[in-house]
């Protein structure tokens, strides 16, 4: 893999960083969207030209809060790991500060504040650089075709199936068991209490209610149910009457 | 062998003759239907003629080296196909083909077998609400799950359970190789 | 390289090597993903040596003829495609347009699974220094990478490496077609 240099630019104008390889594809990253604190530390001490190996920690730490502060004045939700990041970066710029343990200063090697992030910084950038690797062979492989689909191909759409579909369909049937459950007691609902109300209102409107039809609009057998015990109810606890005139005709409930 | 190839034909654009045959070969390979010349012709901004003349030099390239495929003219269009002879092997591959490829009502039963089980018909149904009997058949046609006894209750049905296999096409250890649905609470929110 | 085949070689059965071509040729354009030399040598009935040797033969011929296909071993097996150099022209023809690429955090997390597999989430956000669930889902949807059963520590988390799809995805022949991890440390420093 040829080693470009990358060139970032920064544009507080237009909101948006790009980080322009070499190749004639570019990653355009909106700001807001580093990939992670650790790549938006790798992007300032980079724009900064400092050498990873000292990385000049107050100066960096101010541009880190201001990018923070800058995100968060554009209303971009700032990620936890963000925050958590520039709590290390403050941590590490006063450690470097504190004078120095005269005692401490006897021993060979005094550790230097910086070296836990530099070491993450290192490891994480080698998977930075892996992750290019990858997006260029993606970019090469989708130059490359296969065939069309040919008679002995399945015409009905199968998947080929991982653990995580098996998981993801499971829940879906379980969501939707929800779902159905839910439904039942929604239709529940409609209680005895509204049915009457129901029928009252409806009598004080038009004078009558043809019992046929209000059975018909009745859509489950619970309803019908519900509908017929609020007519004998209604029949039974106030002065309407259900009136037959042929037999075998239709019952009309009616105001006395 | 390639000898009709290696002629400079009269080819009108800037492209050799083994040239338009490999980019005839490759349209040919893709395209879901046979392919006109007059398609061809257009795609690639050539002239009719030398493009016929490329797929026919094309199609006796294929015979002559005896190749197990053939270029064949079939609804007017042309096509990449296996040669007839070979019907036989190619059907045996079809029949041992192995796959993990299921369709979305065998995947949501299998889901539920490996969730549920030792699990029956009727429960199956309830908790998908939908009748599994065609699934199962598929599924247990792919040995993916096995039958594991009867339960001792009413009508004493039958109890289903996934097998060594579904391990296998899954790449899963054993059952508690499985993901619960906690395991994924994280991503799935 | 392709003298092995060229030669009649031991094969046990009785077809000689450019039937054996010929097979190996209708097979892998038949299946609908790479198919192994194991898989071949299964359904021919033949040794494996002999088959490996017929696609390689295959292979360089298909190279020396400058066909607009290629023979390429992808995943642990073989297939057949088109040659890199005509991606114009056929996606021209299909009218496609490159599918939607990664992004940035989900190559990354998608790195780190690589080369660190089997990985916990925590091991991944430790390492990218941000939580991944969100590249995770997306990777698990487009099949790149599987759970691979739970870690025995603390919490049992769940475990992820690279699938199938992802050596397909990514034309890699298996996972030690991957440069070192190593490697990348030049880059760094």
């Amino acid at each position: 893999m040829q080693q470009a240099p990358e060139h970032y630019t920064f544009d507080f104008e237009t909101e948006t960083a790009e980080i322009l390889g070499d190749s004639r594809d570019e990653l355009k990253i909106r700001i807001g969207e580093f990939a992670g604190p650790l790549d938006l530390l790798l992007f300032l001490i980079r724009q900064e030209q400092a050498n990873i190996f000292d990385i000049p920690v107050a100066k960096i730490t101010d541009e880190y809060l201001n990018y923070i502060r800058l995100m968060k004045s554009l209303d971009i939700a700032v990620a936890a790991d963000f925050l958590v990041m520039a709590a290390q970066l403050i941590e590490i710029k006063s450690r470097m500060l504190l004078p120095r343990d005269p005692a401490a200063a006897e021993e060979d090697e005094i550790e230097d504040p910086r070296q836990e992030l530099i070491d993450r910084l290192l490891e994480y950038e080698k998977f930075k650089s892996a992750a290019q690797m990858l997006y260029e062979r993606t970019t090469i492989e989708q130059a490359v075709f296969t065939r069309g689909p040919i008679e002995t191909d399945d015409n009905n759409a199968e998947i080929s199936a991982t653990v995580f579909d098996l998981i993801t369909v499971f829940q879906k049937v379980l969501a939707r068991q929800k779902d159905e459950i839910a439904l039942e007691i929604e239709r529940e609902e409609i209680t005895l209490a509204d049915m009457i109300k129901n029928i009252r209102c409806r009598i004080t409107e038009t004078g009558e209610i043809s019992m046929l039809s209000f059975f018909e609009e009745m859509h489950t057998r619970r309803e019908l149910v519900t509908a017929f015990i609020a007519v004998l109810e209604i029949v039974r606890a106030e002065s309407v009457k259900l009136i037959q005139k042929a037999t075998f005709g239709d019952i009309v409930l009616k105001k006395v | 062998m390639s000898e009709t190839a290696a002629q400079p034909t009269e080819t009108s654009s800037a492209r050799s003759t083994s040239e338009l045959m490999a980019a005839v070969e490759a349209l040919i390979f893709v395209a879901d239907e046979p392919i006109t010349t007059r398609s061809l012709a257009e795609i690639l901004g050539e002239g009719r003629e030398s493009v016929q003349a490329a797929v026919e030099a094309l199609r006796d390239e294929y015979e002559e080296r005896e190749s197990g495929l053939q270029i064949r003219e079939i609804a007017g269009g042309w096509q990449l196909a296996t040669r007839i002879e070979l019907h036989e092997i190619i059907r045996q591959f079809l029949k041992t083909k192995p796959s993990a490829k299921l369709s979305l009502a065998a995947l949501e039963t299998l889901s539920v077998i490996a969730y549920k089980q030792p699990v029956t018909i009727p429960e199956i149904l309830e908790i998908r609400g939908v009748q599994s009997a065609s699934a199962i058949k598929t599924l247990l046609e792919k040995r993916l799950i096995v039958t594991k006894g009867h339960k001792e209750t009413v009508g004493r049905p039958m109890l289903y359970g996934t097998s060594k296999e579904f391990l296998i096409q899954f790449g899963l250890k054993d059952l508690s190789d499985l993901p619960s649905i906690e395991d994924f609470e994280d991503l799935v929110s």
